[in-house]
Formats: structure tokens, C-alpha cells, sequence
């Protein structure tokens, strides 16, 4: 079954892909299966310089799902161009950058230096990361600075740029005709919700940086909603995110309103999480009388 | 390239309070492990998997053992496991205690409650495949909770310390380590405090300290379980550790 | 262990209440157990005339979770004070009338319209539920509404007031200082966060009003941060709610700054689920070293 | 008042595609069930209870007999379970067929899918109770998915319909229902297009129809699965149905 999808700057050949800070730069998975099976891989956030991340504890479990502040721990944007590009890039998939910062500058740094590699397919933008002081999160629930930080990046980089929305709004459509406005390829959502958890004996937050994101099967109806939302009143393609566990999952994302899928705390519980969910999508699609990727995509504006 | 790995579980028992070793069959992993490793293990239910050392290991029966105690609804579950089911496992993970020490180094393995386990597989291995001359401290919070000293004490000298005083000597491990000036090396695991404070009492030696985190994906990839180290910069407990130069890590 | 916990109107023997919409007006309950056990009962929204609802299917299972879009089914003010609260008050226990309305006007009358009845001991504002198409959620994620609808009521009411917030808002402080500025006594939080979730075979959204809201341990995280971020601000007592299932997650939300908490979706899973975490929480508390509920809250100042 | 109630699973069979039947021990329930009530089961990991009818019951050993298809996960977990195993459960729910019917009707059963076990449950106390003639048109998707075929032919005339027609007749069971016209009232669960079907074509006799409808609390209180009345309100089918007159509702 053809499982490809054509995205801005991406010829995926099948629609899932590892989420972003949910695999590293691939080196530990390429242990387990050849990432050449991935449709493509989005890489950890980076940074203008290195940066340590929280304090630890830096996750917890909740029910269907996790809480995590990393704090976008990341070796700095150039020591990722230099050693973990490369390394991806030997396989045969696509390289997407997710970029990250506390000031538009920072921004519009990190986009820049992803020019230099032509091995970088397309660029993640990052405004809606809720574990940083600075930065992230108010980019990403600010229609205004969302429109401001995307238009710098559209303007600086060479690349398509996936816009990463943040769940912690009340209006995600308005964010999402921002950014699109702002000239952005694409749009990549949803990002973590906003949570926390009480350790009880020390009667304290669990998670070192008090809040953490909220991740896993746990918000998926949340991604649905927000998805469907957004793919009624804007166009461009939509990568979709939170909590796909298997290809059912998948498929829910595609019909609401996904183009593709990333799949982020799955692959803590299972490293064989993307390639099983790929293995699994003909079948799925199948059961559900679909013939293709694109077949569901074209249907679903009719279905819906 | 690492597998999809089942252990096929052959016994669970309670060894003491709320304390429990499980046998599980697993050739690979028997034969791979080294002390200080632990397997990531999927429970049905939860997000994310559990970390438990390897105790021990038995390649000629294909054999791993895991000794832990049931604090939460995830090691509670474990404990539950009746002979024959299949658990989804990880492992070996992580870096583990070097056994290649040079012959004449007399060790000292210093382990805390659930950090136990680890140091009894580092004994174990030593004792089978050297001849070092080793002796064992181990902590624990009160008579009902000591586990395997039977089986420290078949290795080498072992000292039994309780919190309260209940069995052995009254204290901490810390207490008695004084005695042991003779010793070259040590290797602990235990909570974070008892290894800050073996760590600035064993100052003059060198030594070897394993650690836990609350973790992820256990492999590396997610950088949740995090130690920072001397040089101020980060190293991952699950895939560059568990176990660390003590003097390189800031605990 | 003395359970018992004071608010404003509110004299509850322990702090546990059935939460708004999941346990009706008690009567089914009532079959399961003594309803004099509980602190108090959150009943099912009034408005103005009888509702009948949205279409069915109005509820779908989620991951730790589910989705309802019940649309406030109820059969109006009047028959809920003339049959619904004399059944209830024969109960040794508190009752708190929850209100909702499409206009201001709406929830004038209501709210007045409780002012007939003793029995009735505090108003619960709803201006969050996601599942009405006018009213409801606009009044809860707009801070200038939600002050005027507070306000309107407080006016015409001779009860204390609990406004129950949203959590589908990016700073719920704002709102909870908008309504306390508008002098309720008290908060309820949180609602559900709006979601949607697919059927596969007719590829369509599962609940019939298309997105619904969703509860349940899936949205703990979010409540717990959304209390404990409020709770550093504002002075008012917080009514908890979301996922709650044991006795634990109740010492979870009172550490995290609620000063009583209300049990919803939990009640459809296991009937007993109030007097259990009623019967549990003794132990608990101790378990953790507390001695009383008031010890919690007393104590949490210093802790958290 | 209501108590908290298990059931002990005494078998699991599978007797058509996809389709279990499920004996388990409760007294009281197969005392007190009424046909066309439900059990409200909870499956752990599942926040939702699943409501499944009651297939029969046998108050001389205490055995309640339920039949339902594997769709989706909770009941492709229930499907998996083994003798002996508690089962928590609330009932019976719901109100059921009244079999106070006088002993010169004729009556009609009609049940599709997994809307005939509790039609099954109706014919068998009928038959047991009463000396009402009873004439039964069952509807199944194809061969395999048939079942209760010889209990029915027990009871009393029956007629199979399977859509592809593999077996009895080829349809749907109301292009047969004309073959019955002395019969003077039905009965009748299935999907709602059955429903509606059957409905309109036997609308000159009384009937009375079993819903379905997903459901929150399943006790009544949270209004999740309510019918439209003719009288243009609601009526709850987990407490006021799940059988209502036909002629009562809006299908
Ligand atoms: C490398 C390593 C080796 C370990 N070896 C052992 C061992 O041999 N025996 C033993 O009894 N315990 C060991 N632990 C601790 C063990 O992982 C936890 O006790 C266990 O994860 C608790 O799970 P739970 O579901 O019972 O508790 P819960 O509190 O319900 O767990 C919730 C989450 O927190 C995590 N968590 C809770 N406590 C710890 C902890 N102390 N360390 C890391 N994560 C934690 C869990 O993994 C889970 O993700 C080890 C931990 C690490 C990191
Ligand atoms: C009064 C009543 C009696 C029933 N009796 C039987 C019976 O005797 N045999 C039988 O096979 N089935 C029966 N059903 C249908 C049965 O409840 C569903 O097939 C079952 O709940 C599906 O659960 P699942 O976990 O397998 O499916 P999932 O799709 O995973 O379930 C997800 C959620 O949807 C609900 N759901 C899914 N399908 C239905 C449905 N058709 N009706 C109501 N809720 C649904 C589930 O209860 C659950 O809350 C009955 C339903 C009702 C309302
Ligand atoms: C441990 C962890 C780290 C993450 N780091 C990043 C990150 O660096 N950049 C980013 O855009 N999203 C990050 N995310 C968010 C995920 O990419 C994804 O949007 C989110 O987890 C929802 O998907 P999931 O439910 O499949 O995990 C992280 C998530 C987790 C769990
Ligand atoms: C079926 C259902 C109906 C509800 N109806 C109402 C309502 O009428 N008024 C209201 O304020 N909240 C209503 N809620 C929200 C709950 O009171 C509660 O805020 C929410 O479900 C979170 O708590 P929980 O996770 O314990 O269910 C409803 C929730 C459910 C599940
Ligand atoms: S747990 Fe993910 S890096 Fe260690
Ligand atoms: S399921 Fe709650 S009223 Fe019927």
C-alpha cells in the first residue's frame, strides 16, 4: 500500500515520524531498528548555545501519560549541525529541525544556522515549549508574537517552516490563522498541556521545575479537537501529535485533519513503537476501507 | 542491532517487608549483563517502564534474578506475577561496575536498601571470576526489611547495619566505615544521601557509585535522567551510567 | 479523624462531594448508599426552562478518561427547587445548586430563583461548559464576562458563590482574580477540557455534538497545576475537581490548594466511589502524616 | 439499597464469530434479572462500564449467562477471561420485558445480532412461566456469526435470516415478518435500523423494543443515554429502558 504523503519541503514515505524530544538525535534508536524505516525524523530542540535543561526530577508518570520539564537540554545548534546531522543524514529519511529560544534573535539564530545544511528538510518552530522560563511558551499562546517569531524565521531561513502549536490556549484556531498569515508551511500540533503532580510524602511538585508537559494517549481528544478546529478554517498541512500509541491512532489524526504524525511517548514505552505503527498502518487503513494515505486525506473533507 | 527481549518469569518471593525477588528466564540477558545494569521493564497499565538492576544472573540456567521492593502500583503489580507470564524487558541497560580489577585491590561494597541488589551481583561475579578480597557493608532501615545476607556472607566479610538498630549495628553504613582502612576501592549503591556521605568519607579512595532517576525512555534519547558531573555539564544515568566515578559526578 | 472542612455557607463533614452533572439530583445514588455520608452534593446544572440536550451519543470512552456532551439536560429551575431539592434536603448533608444560563439574564433568574429555597446552601456558577453552543464557555474564558456574570449574580443571590472555571484558558489566574474581584466567595475547578475523539468506521467525531468534555484521571495533571497556580494568588477556597478516584488524589488537590474537592467521573465507574475516598481518607491522611483535613490546608502554606 | 456485586466467571465459550458466552455465578442477579435487563460491567483499565443484557439465568445454581461480540478492547478483554475470575458488576439494570403477559397472546420475538440474547432469555422464562405460543425471526450477518439456533428451536418456531444468506433465509428479518400475521404482540433488540423497520412493519400490533445507547453512569444519573419520546422529551435507557413501547418512542 502506498503510504507516502508530500508535504512542503518533505516527501515522506510513509506519515509517521518520531516526535521532537522524544527520540534524541536518533543515535539510541538506531540501536533498535534502521531509522531509513521512519518517514522522517524531527530532532530534539536546539538552541543558540548548549543548554543543561531543569533540575531533575525531570518526569513523571501520570495516568495515560506523562509530565516531563527537560528544560530543551541540547548540545547548542552548531554542535548539532556538525555531529548529529550528519549522522542522520546516512539514513534515508526525511531531517526535520526543531528550533528553539527565548528571544526572537535567538530564533532567528538557530533558524539561520540550519542553512548551512542542506540535510535539514524543514524546520519544526518550537513557540510552545511550557518547560522554559523564557521564551517558548509566550511565543506560542501570543497570536501577535507568534505571528512576529514565524515571520523572522519564514524571512531568515531557506527552509519550510512547520509552525508547533501550544494546547495551553483557549483559541487555537486564531493561533494557528497567526501563523499562517505569517507566511509558515505548515504547522505541527499539539504540543504538551501545561500539568503538574503533587509527590505526597515531600508534599512538594514531583517534577523539579514544579509544572511539567502533559504528554500520551492522556491529551490525544484534546490534539483531535484542536486538530479538526484548525483544519476547517486553515489550509496548510498540519503534522499532528499526542498520544498515538498504535495506527488507529494514527488514522484518528489523519481523519481529523493530520498530514502526517509524529509519535512522541510511545517510543519510551516501546522502541519499536514507530516501525510496529508503520507495519500495522496498511492493515489498519485497509480495515477502514481506505486505500492510501492520500485516499484518507482526500476523503476525510467529504467525510467530516 | 537490540531485540524485542521477554523474560519468562519462574518465581516470585517475598525475601523480606514488602521486599521481593523475582527469577525470570532469559538467555541472552543472562549471559550479556553486567553487575549494575538494570532491565527496563514494561508493566501493563503504565506509561512508562520500570528500572530494576540485575541481582544476579545464572547463564547456565538461562536465569536473572531482580530483587524489589513494592512501593508503588507498578512494582506492586510486578509482585504479583505468577510463574509463566512473559514481561516485556529492555536490557541489559546502562554501563554497570567494571569487574576487571586488578587482583590484589581489596574492595568494599557499601549498598542501601534497594541499592542491594546491584552490589550483590558485583559480589557474586567478583567472587566467581576473581579472587579480590571483598567486604560488604549493607544498610537497611530495619530487621525485617535485611535481605540476602546469607548470601553476601558466603562471598566475604558482610556487616549488617539498621537504621534502628534492630539487627546488626545501630546506624548507618557510614558509621563503621572507618574500620575498613585497608580497603583500595570501594562501589555503592544506595539512596542519594547515603552516597554523598560514603562518597566524602571514602574521599581518599577511589570509587564507583550507582545512581537512579526517574527516566523516560531508559535508552538515552530523552535526557530526563540526568546527573549533573563536575565539569558542569550533564551525563544520563539510564545509557552513560548507572554507575559513575565517584569523584566525577556532583551528587 | 476529624474530616470536616468550613467555607463560606458551607459546613461540609468531610470534604468530598459528588461534582455537578455526575450523580444527577442523588436519586440513583441514594440506592447505592446513605447520601448523609457525603459533604455535600453538587447537583446537576439548572437553567431557566427544561433542556433537553444535545443528541446521542453524548459520552465516548478515553484513554483514563472520558468525553461527555450531555448539554445541560435538566428540567429547569423551578421543578429542580420544587422536586429535586426537597428529596435531597431530607440528607444530612450540604447542597450546592449548580447554574448555568445562555445570556446574563438566564443566570440572573436562575440563581434568584434559588433564593426560594433554605435548602440550597451555595450557588455553583458554571461558565465553563464546553458543551452548549451559546453561553457557557464564553463566560469562562473571558476574563471581562466572567467578572460581569459573577458580579450579576452575586447581586441577586442571598447564597455564597462558587464560580467553576475552565481549564480550556492560557492564564487561568487571570480568570480566577476576575471573578474573586467580582466578590465570589469561593471557586470550582476544573471543568472539562474540550475534545473530540473519531469513529473510525463512520469516520466521523463519536459524540453526536461533535466535541465534548473531557474528564477524568486523564485531566488530574492540568487541575492540579491550574489549583496550585491560582492557590498562589488568590485567597479564596477552591472547590478541586478532575480525576479524582482515591483518597490519595484528594490529598493531591488539598496540598496543591484545594480546601475541598468534588468527585465526578469516578462515581460511573465504581457507584461507591464518594463513600470509599470518604472511608479511605483517614488513613491516608495519616499515611502521610496529617491529622486532619484543616491540618492539610494549615500546612500546605509551608510546604508547597 | 444496592450492594456492590461479583460475579464469579464459571466459563467463557465462543459460539459464533467473534461471539462469547459468558456463564458466571451470582445469586441474587440470576434470581432478580428480568429479560431484557443488563449487567453493567466494569473492566479494569476501562473508565466506562460496559453494559451487556442478560442472556439467561438459572437461579438453581445460581448461573447468569451472558452473550456478547468481541468489538472492542473491553470486550475482547472479557472474552479473554477464565474460570474463576471476580467480575465486579452492577445489576440488574434497567427495567426488562414484563413477561405478565395473558396466556392467549401470540407473540412474535425478534432479535438481530447481539440483540438476541436478551430475546433468548424472554423466550426461555416465557416458555418456562407461561404457555404463550412464541414465534421467533432472528436476524445474523452471515452463517458462523448464528447462534442459540437450537435453543430457540426448543422454545418454539423460529426462523434464521442471515444477510448474505448463507444460511435460512437470505434478508433481513422484516422481509419475513409478513409470514406472521396472527401474531398479536412483539418483542423485539437489535440495531436501531432493525428497530425502526420492525416497528413500522408490525405497527398494527403492539410491540415493545430494547435500545441501546452508550452510557456514562448507567444507573441513571448522568443523562448519557437518553431516547426522544414521542411527547418530545427523553427518556433514560440505562433506568426507564432499556425496553420501551414502541409506540413511545422516536427511533
Ligand atoms: C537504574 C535503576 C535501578 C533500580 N534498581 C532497583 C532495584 O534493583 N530494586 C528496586 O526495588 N528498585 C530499583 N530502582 C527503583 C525502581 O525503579 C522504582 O522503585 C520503581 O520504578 C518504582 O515504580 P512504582 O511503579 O512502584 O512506583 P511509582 O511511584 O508508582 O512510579 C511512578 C514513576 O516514578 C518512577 N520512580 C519511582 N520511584 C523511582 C526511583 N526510586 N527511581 C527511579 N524511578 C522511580 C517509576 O519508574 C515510574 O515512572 C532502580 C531505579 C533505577 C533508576
Ligand atoms: C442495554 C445494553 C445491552 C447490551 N447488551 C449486549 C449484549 O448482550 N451483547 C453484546 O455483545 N453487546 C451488548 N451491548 C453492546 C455492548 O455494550 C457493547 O458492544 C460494548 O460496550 C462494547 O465495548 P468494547 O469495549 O468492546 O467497545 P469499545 O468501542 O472499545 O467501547 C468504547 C465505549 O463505547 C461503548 N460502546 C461501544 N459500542 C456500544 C454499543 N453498541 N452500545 C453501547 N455502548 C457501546 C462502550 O460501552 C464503551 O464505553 C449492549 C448495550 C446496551 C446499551
Ligand atoms: C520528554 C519529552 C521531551 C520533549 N521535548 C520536546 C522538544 O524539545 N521540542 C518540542 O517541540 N517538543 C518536545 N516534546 C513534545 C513532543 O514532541 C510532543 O509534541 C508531545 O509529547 C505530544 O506527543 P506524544 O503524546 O506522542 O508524546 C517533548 C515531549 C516529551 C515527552
Ligand atoms: C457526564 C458529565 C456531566 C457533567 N455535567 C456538568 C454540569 O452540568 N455542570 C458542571 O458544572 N459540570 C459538569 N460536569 C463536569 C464535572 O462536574 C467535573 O467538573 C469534571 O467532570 C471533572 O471532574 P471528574 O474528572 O472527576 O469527572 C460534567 C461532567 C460529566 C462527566
Ligand atoms: S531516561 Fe531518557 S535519557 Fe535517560
Ligand atoms: S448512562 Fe447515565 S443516565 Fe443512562
Amino acid at each position: 500500500m502506498n503510504l507516502s504523503v508530500k508535504l512542503p519541503g518533505l516527501n515522506l514515505k510513509n506519515p509517521i515520524m518520531p516526535a521532537s524530544g522524544c527520540f534524541g538525535f536518533g543515535k539510541e534508536y538506531s540501536e533498535y531498528y534502521d531509522l531509513s524505516l521512519l518517514g522522517g525524523v524531527m530532532m530534539k530542540a536546539a538552541t543558540q548555545f548548549e543548554r543543561l535543561g531543569n533540575p531533575t526530577p525531570r518526569v513523571a508518570e501520570t495516568s495515560a501519560g506523562m509530565l516531563n520539564a527537560i528544560g530543551l537540554q541540547n548540545p547548542g545548534v552548531q554542535q548539532i549541525i556538525d555531529q548529529e546531522v550528519p549522522r542522520l543524514a546516512k539514513y534515508d529519511t526525511s531531517i526535520i529541525a526543531n528550533i528553539a529560544g527565548s528571544s526572537i534573535e535567538e530564533y532567528e539564530f538557530v533558524a539561520a544556522s540550519f542553512n548551512q545544511t542542506e540535510d535539514v528538510h524543514a524546520l519544526e518552530l518550537n513557540i510552545s515549549c511550557p518547560n522554559v522560563k523564557q521564551g517558548g511558551i509566550q511565543f506560542g499562546t501570543d497570536p501577535t508574537m507568534a505571528k512576529k517569531v514565524t515571520g523572522v524565521v519564514k524571512k531568515v531561513s531557506n527552509k519550510p517552516v512547520y509552525v508547533k502549536l501550544s494546547p495551553n490556549v483557549h483559541n487555537i484556531v486564531q493561533m494557528a490563522k497567526a501563523v499562517e498569515e505569517a507566511g509558515a508551511d505548515g504547522l505541527s500540533m499539539i504540543n504538551t498541556l501545561t500539568g503538574m503532580k503533587i509527590h505526597l510524602p515531600s508534599r512538594k511538585p514531583l517534577i523539579a521545575n514544579k509544572t511539567g508537559g502533559l504528554s500520551g494517549p492522556a491529551i490525544k481528544p484534546v490534539a483531535i479537537r484542536m486538530i479538526y478546529e484548525v483544519r476547517q478554517q486553515v489550509s496548510i498541512p498540519i503534522i499532528g501529535m499526542g498520544g498515538i500509541f498504535n495506527a488507529e491512532d494514527v488514522l484518528e489524526f489523519l481523519i481529523a485533519g493530520a498530514d502526517a504524525v509524529a509519535v512522541g511517548t510511545a517510543n519510551f514505552q516501546n522502541p519499536f513503537a514507530c516501525v510496529d505503527i508503520i507495519n500495522e498502518l496498511p492493515v489498519v487503513l485497509e480495515r477502514y476501507g481506505f486505500h492510501s494515505i492520500e485516499d484518507v486525506i482526500e476523503t476525510r473533507g467529504i467525510t467530516v | 542491532m537490540r531485540k524485542r527481549e521477554t523474560m519468562s518469569v519462574l518465581s516470585v518471593t517475598q525475601i523480606a517487608t514488602d521486599t521481593f525477588e523475582m527469577i525470570a528466564e532469559n538467555s541472552r540477558i543472562s549471559e550479556q549483563a553486567k553487575p549494575g545494569q538494570f532491565v527496563h521493564i514494561y508493566i501493563p497499565g503504565h506509561t512508562l517502564r520500570r528500572p530494576i538492576s540485575i541481582a544476579a544472573v545464572d547463564p547456565s540456567t538461562a536465569s536473572v534474578s531482580l530483587v524489589f521492593k513494592a512501593i508503588g502500583e507498578g512494582t506492586k503489580q510486578l509482585s504479583n506475577y505468577q510463574s509463566g507470564m512473559q514481561i516485556d524487558v529492555l536490557g541489559p541497560n546502562g554501563n554497570g561496575f567494571s569487574i576487571d580489577i586488578s587482583e590484589d585491590e581489596r574492595v568494599l561494597l557499601i549498598g542501601g536498601g534497594v541499592g542491594v541488589p546491584p552490589m550483590y551481583h558485583l559480589a557474586k561475579r567478583l567472587s566467581e571470576e576473581t579472587s579480590i578480597d571483598i567486604v560488604s557493608v549493607l544498610g537497611f532501615q530495619t530487621k525485617n526489611a535485611v535481605f540476602y545476607e546469607e548470601e553476601f556472607n558466603r562471598i566475604g566479610e558482610t556487616y549488617i547495619v539498621t537504621d534502628d538498630g534492630s539487627y546488626g549495628t545501630h546506624g548507618v553504613v557510614t558509621d563503621i566505615l572507618g574500620q575498613f582502612k585497608d580497603r583500595t576501592q570501594y562501589f555503592s549503591c544506595g539512596p542519594l544521601p547515603m552516597l554523598r556521605a560514603v562518597k566524602s568519607k571514602l574521599s581518599h579512595i577511589p570509587g564507583k557509585v550507582s545512581l537512579e532517576e526517574r527516566m523516560g525512555c531508559g535508552v538515552g534519547a530523552c535526557m530526563a535522567c540526568v546527573l549533573p558531573t563536575v565539569d558542569n555539564h550533564y551525563k544520563k544515568i539510564c545509557s552513560e551510567g548507572p554507575v559513575f566515578v565517584a569523584e566525577e559526578v556532583v551528587l
